[in-house]
C-alpha cells in the first residue's frame, strides 16, 4: 500500500456546513487542509430544509434573549445555557455574515431577509409562535452550503476531495495528525499537522428509518472514541415528527410553521390534544411522541395504522409553490401524490444527533466529564455536543450551531497555530490502519459475515429497541444483540478487494463506527432512569431533575460503555414544566 | 498511483426532439455547405461557354437528380425554418419557455411549404419531360432513364 | 483529489479576452435571417417558379443582363460561405481534439473556401454572354 | 417482482474495456434504483462501485445513464422505468471504476466561471436589501446540485470536453443575475470564449436531464442575451 506524507498547520475533517464555516475562518492565517470523503457540496448539510433561526425582529418584535429561552426550554433544561446564550448572540450576525457572502434568502417586500414559524420558537418565552427562521424557500441548508463553498472557492482554500479520515494519532496527550485513505486509488495519506477539527456529522444511520444520508456513519465520534475520548448525551437522539411513510425522507418542520396540520386516520387534529397552545408547532420529541401515541392506541392510519396524515392541502397552490417547493417534489417524486390535493403519509424519523464528542464553548474537545481539553483537536457540527440542544434540538437551530460553532472551532484552530511549533509526525503512524486494512482484503470472503447483513441487523433492532420509547427490558435486550453483532463484525468480511473506489471495504470501516454509536447510545439510555426530551423512558415518565440535571459521558469499553456524569451549567432560566 | 481511465462507449442516448434538430441541424448544414462547393463550380462552367455549361447541366436532367433536389430543397428549407427557430429561443427572451410548442411550430411550417413544393417539383418534372420527348415516350420512361430524346 | 487554487482566483479578473466568438455567433443568426431570403428565394426561383429541367446558358445570361440579379446572387455567394465556413469551424472544434490536426483542418477550410468565393465572384462578375 | 439490470462495469485493475453485466434483482414498484443497486452491490456482488449519499435527490452524488437518459438513481422509481434497466456512467468525463467517473474537470469549470458573490462594497452591519422580484431573478439556478447530469447530457460536451458545460453556465447565471453581485462583466468575460457559453446550440438535452428542474437551456440563453446586450 502506497504511503504518501503531508504536512500542514491545520486540517479540517468534513466540509458540511461546519467544516467548511470553520476553513473560511482558518484558512487566511495558516496551511491549512480540508479533507471530506463526499464532494463538499455532496454533504448532508445540503439535505437541510426549513431555516435557520435569529432574532433579527425583520417580522416582529423579537430579541435574543428570547430565542434563548426558547431553545432551554426547548432543551428539557439540559443543555449548557452560557453555550445557549453565546449560540442566539451570535446567531444574528452569523446571518447577516452569511447574507453579505451571497447567501440567497427569501426576502420580505421591504427587501429584509424573510423569517418564518418554526416549531418551539416563541416570542415573550412561550406566548405565541415566532417568526424567527431565515430562510430560502425550503432548501436553506442547500443555499448555507453552496455559500460557504463558494466563499472558500473564492478564498482558494486547499481540498482534498473524496478522502476519507480514518485515524488520528495522539501522542502524549497532544494532537499529531490524522490518517486518510483516498478513495479513489487506494492510497495512505498520513497529514502531519497540530490542530485538527472533526466535523463530520451525524450517524442517524444506526437507524433504519432516517432522515440521514447514507454516508453519516459517525466516522469523527468514532475515531476519537476509539481513542478513549468520551461521547456526550448520547443518550439524546432527535426523532423529526414528519418522514415520508417507510422512506425517512424529511418533510420540513416549515411545513407546519406555514400552517400544515398533523392529522390522525379519523382527520382528527391530534395535537391539540398534546400541546393546546402552540399545537402542531409544539418541539419535535413531543410531536414525535404524540405520534408515536396516535399510532400506538390505533389512530394510525393505513392498512397497518402506522402513519398519520400531514396535511397542506388548504395552504393554497400559490403557497406552497412558493414556500414548499422540494419537499412538495419529494412527495409526488417518492409518494406519487399530489400534496395541494391530498394529505401525506407521514411516521417519524430518526434525524438527528444531540450528543456526540464534548466540546467547551470555543470547541475545544474535552477528554473528560471534568473539562480537560485535548490540545489541538476540535469538533463543530452535528459531530460535536456543546451542549446547546441539551435533550432535544429545536428545528433550525443546527444551522446555527454549524455555523456559530464552526467559526469558532476555526479561530480556535487559529490561537493554537499561531502559539505552537510544527511538529513532526513518523512515517510509520499509518501502520494501524495499513494493518486494518490489509486485514479486511486478506480474509476470505463469506456470505454470512458480509458488511451488509450485519448493519442491517443493527439498524432493525435499534429501530425496534432504541427508537423513541424506550425501556429497560428493550435496552437491555439491545445491549446483548448488540454485543453479538460485536462479535459478528469481528468476522466481517469484504468481496471487493480492489483499490480503486472500494467502497465496501470503506462501508466495513464505517460499520465499527456505527457499532460504537449505538453501543454509547444504548448504554447511555439504560443508565437514563428518567424521560427528558427525546429521550423518552415508558418505565421513568417523569422528569428526574435532582438525580439527571447532568450530561452523560460514555467512555469505550469493549461492548458497552463506562459512564460519568457532569452537572449542567445553568443560567438565568429555571428549570420548569415543559408545557406548551 | 494513476490508473488507466476510459471514455464510456455504451448504447445511443436516448435525447428528446432537441437533441436529434441538432442533429438535423448539423447534418443538413455540413451537407449544404458540400454542395455549395459543386455547385459554385458547376455555375462558374457557364465562363466556358453554352455547350460545356449545358453539358454540365445535362447531368442532372434525370429522375434520381429530380430526387435529390427534393432532398436538396428539404435540406434547405428544414435547416432554414429550424434556424430560424433556434434565432427565436435565442433572441427572445421566452423562447425557451416555449421549446415543444415552437418545435411544434416549425415542423408545421415546414410541412406547409415543403409538401406542395414537392408535388409541383414531382408533377412538372414529368410534365417537362412527357412535353420536351418524341411521343410514345411513357412515364416509366421518364422515371428510369435520363429525359428521352430531350428537345 | 487534491485541489487548491489554480487559476480561477478573484485576483486575476480575466478582462478583455476577444469578443469573436460573440460576433460569430450573432453574424451566424443574421446571416441565416438574410439567407432565409436570398436562399430560399433562389430555391424558389429556380425549382418552383421555374423548373432546373429549363436551366440553360440563355437563362442564367438572361438574369445576368440586370445588375440586380449579379448582385443578389453574389451576396448569396458570399454569405452562405461564410456562413457556411462558419459553421464548419465550429463542427470542427468539436469534433477534432488534437490540435494540430485541428489547425489543419481549419486551414483547409478557410483555404477552401477562398478559392470558391474567388471563383464563384470571378464567374459572376466577369461574365460576358457569348451568343 | 424480478427486475432485470444490465450494468456497464469498468475496472481499471483488470480491464482494459468496460463490459456489461447482468443482474435479477427482486424488487417492490416503489424502491429506487439506487436502492437496486444497493441490493446488488450488499448482497450479490460487493465490488460493484457506484456514489451516492443523500438518496433522496438533493446532493447530487449518483448521476447516470438509465435507460439511456441521464438521471439520478435515488429519483427514479422502478415502476416509472420499468422491469428492464441499462444502466451506464454518464458520458463525456474519463470513467474511474463502474459507474464513478472523474469529476475533477467538471469541478474545474465550475470554479472557472467565479462562482461566488463578488462585491467590494462595504455591506454595513444589517443585510443587504434585495426586492423579492429581484430575488426571483436567479431563483431557478440557485437550486443546482452540481450532479453533471446536465454537462454530461450534452452532445457538444460528448464530442470537445473543452466546453464548459451548461452546469457551469448554470453556476455563473445565479451571480449574473443577483442585484448584489458586482462581477457580472468578469464572467461574461470568461464565457465569451470559444469554450464558453457560445459553444451551446441549444439542444436542451441538459434541461430534460436536470433533477431539480432548472431551465437550464433558458439559464444558458439568458446569459447569451445577456453579453450581447453589454457588448
Ligand atoms: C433532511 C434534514 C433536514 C434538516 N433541516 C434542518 C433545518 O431546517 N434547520 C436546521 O437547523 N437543521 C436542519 N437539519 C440538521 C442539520 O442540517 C445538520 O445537523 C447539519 O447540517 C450538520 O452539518 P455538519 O457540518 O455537522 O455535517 P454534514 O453536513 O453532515 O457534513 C459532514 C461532512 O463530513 C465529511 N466526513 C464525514 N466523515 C468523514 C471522514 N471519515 N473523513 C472525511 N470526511 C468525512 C462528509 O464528507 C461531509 O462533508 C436537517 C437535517 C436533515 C438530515
Ligand atoms: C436558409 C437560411 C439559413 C438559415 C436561417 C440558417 C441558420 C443557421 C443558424 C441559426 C445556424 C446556427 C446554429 C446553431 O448555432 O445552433 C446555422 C448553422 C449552420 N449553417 Fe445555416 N442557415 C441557413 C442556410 C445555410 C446554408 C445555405 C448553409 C450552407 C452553406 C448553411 C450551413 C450551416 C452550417 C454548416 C452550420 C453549422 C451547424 C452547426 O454548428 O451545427 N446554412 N445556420
Ligand atoms: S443544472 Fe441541474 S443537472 Fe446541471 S448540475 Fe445543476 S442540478 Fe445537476
Ligand atoms: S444540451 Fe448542450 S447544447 Fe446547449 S442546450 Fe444544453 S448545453
Ligand atoms: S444520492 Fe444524493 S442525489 Fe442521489
Amino acid at each position: 500500500m502506497k504511503v504518501i506524507k503531508h504536512s500542514f498547520d491545520g486540517v479540517i475533517v468534513g466540509a458540511g456546513g461546519a467544516g467548511l464555516r470553520a476553513a473560511i475562518e482558518a484558512a487566511p492565517h495558516m496551511k491549512l487542509a480540508v479533507i471530506t470523503k463526499l464532494y463538499p457540496t455532496r454533504s448532508h448539510t445540503g439535505a437541510a430544509q426549513g431555516g435557520m433561526s435569529a432574532a433579527l425582529a425583520n417580522v416582529e418584535e423579537d430579541n435574543w434573549n428570547w430565542h434563548a429561552f426558547d431553545t432551554v426550554k426547548g432543551s428539557d433544561y439540559l443543555a449548557d445555557q452560557p453555550a445557549v446564550d453565546i449560540l442566539c448572540k451570535e446567531a444574528i450576525d452569523a446571518v447577516i455574515e452569511l447574507e453579505h457572502w451571497g447567501l440567497p434568502f427569501s426576502r420580505l417586500d421591504n427587501g429584509k431577509i424573510a423569517q418564518r414559524r418554526f416549531g418551539g420558537h416563541t416570542v415573550k418565552e412561550g406566548t405565541s409562535p415566532a417568526f424567527r427562521a431565515c430562510y430560502a424557500a425550503d432548501r436553506t441548508g442547500h443555499m448555507i452550503l453552496q455559500t460557504l463553498y463558494q466563499k472558500c472557492v473564492s478564498m482558494g482554500v486547499t481540498f482534498f476531495d473524496e478522502f476519507q479520515v480514518l485515524d488520528i494519532k495522539i501522542e502524549d496527550g497532544i494532537c499529531q495528525g490524522v490518517v486518510a485513505y483516498e478513495l479513489a486509488t487506494g492510497d495512505i495519506h498520513i497529514f502531519e499537522t497540530r490542530a485538527v477539527t472533526f466535523a463530520t456529522g451525524g450517524f442517524g444511520k444506526i437507524f433504519k428509518v432516517s432522515s440521514n444520508a447514507h454516508s453519516l456513519t459517525g466516522d469523527g465520534p468514532g475515531i476519537l472514541y476509539q481513542k478513549g475520548i468520551p461521547l456526550e448525551d448520547m443518550e439524546f437522539y432527535q426523532f423529526h415528527p414528519t418522514g415520508i411513510y417507510r422512506l425517512g425522507i424529511l418533510l420540513s418542520e416549515a411545513a407546519r410553521g406555514e400552517g400544515g396540520i398533523l392529522r390522525n386516520k379519523d382527520g382528527e387534529r391530534f395535537m391539540e390534544r398534546y400541546a393546546p397552545s402552540i399545537k402542531d408547532l409544539a418541539p419535535r420529541d413531543m410531536v414525535s411522541r404524540a405520534i408515536a401515541t396516535e399510532i400506538s392506541s390505533g389512530n394510525g392510519a393505513g392498512p397497518d395504522s402506522d402513519y398519520v396524515y400531514l396535511d397542506l392541502t388548504h395552504l393554497g397552490a400559490e403557497t406552497i409553490k412558493k414556500k414548499l417547493p422540494d419537499i412538495t417534489d419529494f412527495v409526488r417524486t417518492y409518494v406519487k401524490i399530489e400534496p395541494i390535493e391530498e394529505p401525506i403519509p407521514v411516521q417519524p424519523t430518526a434525524h438527528y444527533a444531540m450528543g456526540g464528542i464534548p466540546t467547551d464553548v470555543n470547541s475545544r474537545v474535552l477528554s473528560d466529564e471534568k473539562g480537560t481539553v485535548l490540545p489541538g483537536v476540535y469538533a463543530a457540527g452535528e459531530a460535536a455536543c456543546v451542549s446547546v440542544h441539551g435533550a432535544n434540538r429545536l428545528g433550525t437551530n443546527s444551522l446555527l450551531d454549524i455555523v456559530v460553532f464552526g467559526k469558532r472551532a476555526g479561530q480556535s484552530m487559529v490561537d493554537y497555530v499561531t502559539q505552537t511549533k510544527p511538529n513532526q509526525l513518523s512515517d510509520n503512524a499509518s501502520n494501524d490502519l495499513t494493518k486494518k486494512i490489509t486485514n479486511l482484503i486478506e480474509k476470505e470472503h463469506t456470505n454470512e459475515f458480509s458488511v451488509a447483513k450485519i448493519r442491517k441487523d443493527l439498524q432493525d433492532s435499534m429501530e425496534e429497541n432504541a427508537k423513541i420509547f424506550r425501556t429497560k427490558e428493550t435496552l437491555e435486550k439491545q445491549t446483548e444483540i448488540l454485543e453479538e453483532l460485536r462479535e459478528r463484525y469481528e468476522n466481517v468480511t469484504i468481496y471487493d478487494k480492489g483499490k480503486v473506489h472500494n467502497s465496501e471495504l470503506v462501508e466495513a470501516i464505517e460499520l465499527d463506527y456505527l457499532l460504537d454509536m449505538s453501543e454509547a447510545t444504548v448504554s447511555s439510555a439504560l443508565a437514563r432512569n428518567e424521560s427528558r426530551g427525546a429521550h423518552s423512558r415508558q418505565d421513568y415518565p417523569h422528569r428526574d431533575d435532582t438525580n439527571f440535571m447532568k450530561h452523560s459521558f460514555a467512555f469505550k469499553n469493549d461492548n458497552s460503555a463506562n459512564l460519568k456524569y457532569r452537572d449542567v451549567e445553568l443560567g438565568k432560566y429555571e428549570p420548569m414544566e415543559r408545557k406548551y | 498511483m494513476a490508473y488507466q481511465k476510459i471514455v464510456s462507449t455504451g448504447s445511443v442516448y436516448k435525447g428528446k426532439t432537441g437533441m436529434w434538430l441538432y442533429v438535423f441541424h448539423r447534418v443538413t448544414g455540413v451537407g449544404l455547405f458540400g454542395y455549395l462547393l459543386l455547385h459554385i463550380i458547376s455555375t462558374a462552367l457557364i465562363l466556358l461557354g453554352p455547350e460545356i455549361y449545358e453539358g454540365a447541366e445535362a447531368v442532372y436532367k434525370n429522375f434520381y437528380f429530380r430526387v435529390a433536389e427534393i432532398g436538396l430543397m428539404a435540406a434547405v428549407l428544414g435547416h432554414a425554418i429550424n434556424g430560424l427557430r433556434i434565432i427565436t429561443v435565442d433572441l427572445w427572451s421566452k423562447g425557451s419557455d416555449y421549446q415543444k410548442q415552437l418545435n411544434f411550430v416549425s415542423l408545421f411550417i415546414f410541412l406547409v411549404i415543403f409538401i406542395p413544393t414537392t408535388y409541383k417539383m414531382t408533377t412538372s418534372y414529368f410534365d417537362l419531360c412527357l412535353q420536351k420527348s418524341s411521343s410514345g415516350t411513357t412515364i416509366v420512361d421518364c422515371l428510369i432513364r435520363p429525359i428521352p430524346d430531350w428537345k | 483529489m487534491q485541489t487548491t487554487r489554480t487559476d480561477w482566483g478573484r485576483r486575476q479578473p480575466p478582462i478583455g479576452g476577444s469578443s469573436f466568438e460573440l460576433q460569430a455567433w450573432f453574424f451566424m443568426r443574421v446571416s441565416g435571417l438574410v439567407l432565409v431570403f436570398l436562399a430560399v428565394w433562389h430555391m424558389f426561383i429556380m425549382h418552383v417558379f421555374n423548373d432546373t429541367l429549363n436551366l440553360d446558358y440563355e437563362f442564367v445570361a438572361a438574369r445576368w443582363e440586370t445588375p440586380y440579379w449579379r448582385a443578389f446572387d453574389w451576396l448569396l455567394l458570399a454569405l452562405s460561405l461564410l456562413h457556411g465556413t462558419n459553421g464548419l469551424r465550429v463542427v470542427i472544434h468539436d469534433n477534432i481534439a488534437d490540435k494540430t490536426i485541428k489547425k489543419l483542418a481549419h486551414s483547409a477550410l478557410y483555404g477552401t473556401s477562398l478559392i470558391f468565393f474567388l471563383i464563384g465572384t470571378y464567374a459572376i462578375v466577369a461574365f460576358v454572354r457569348q451568343v | 417482482m424480478d427486475v432485470s439490470i444490465k450494468i456497464l462495469r469498468y475496472d481499471p485493475e483488470s480491464d482494459r474495456k468496460g463490459h456489461w453485466e447482468n443482474y435479477i434483482v427482486d424488487a417492490e414498484p416503489e424502491e429506487r434504483i439506487l436502492d437496486l443497486l444497493h441490493k446488488i452491490k450488499w448482497f450479490e456482488d460487493g465490488s460493484l462501485s457506484f456514489r451516492k449519499s443523500c438518496a433522496h435527490g438533493v446532493c447530487g452524488s449518483d448521476a447516470m445513464v438509465i435507460n439511456g437518459e441521464n438521471m439520478l438513481a435515488c429519483q427514479v422509481l422502478v415502476k416509472e422505468v420499468g422491469n428492464s434497466l441499462k444502466i451506464e456512467p454518464i458520458r463525456g468525463l474519463p470513467v474511474v471504476k463502474d459507474l464513478i467517473v472523474d469529476m475533477e474537470p467538471f469541478f474545474d469549470s465550475y470554479k472557472k466561471v467565479m462562482p461566488y458573490l463578488i462585491n467590494e462594497k462595504e455591506p454595513g452591519d444589517r443585510e443587504r436589501l434585495q426586492s423579492p422580484e429581484d430575488r426571483d431573478r436567479f431563483e431557478d439556478t440557485t437550486k443546482c446540485i452540481l450532479c453533471a447530469a446536465c454537462t454530461t447530457s450534452c452532445p457538444v460536451f460528448w464530442t470537445a470536453e473543452s466546453y464548459v458545460g451548461p452546469a457551469a453556465i448554470v453556476n455563473a447565471h445565479r451571480f449574473v443575475f443577483d442585484s448584489r453581485d458586482e462581477g457580472s462583466k468578469q464572467r461574461l468575460e470568461i464565457l465569451k470564449d470559444v469554450n464558453g457559453a457560445f459553444r451551446c446550440r441549444t439542444a436542451f438535452n441538459c434541461t430534460s436531464a436536470c433533477p431539480r428542474g432548472i431551465q437550464v437551456t433558458k439559464a444558458i440563453e439568458d446569459i447569451k442575451r445577456e453579453t450581447l446586450l453589454n457588448n
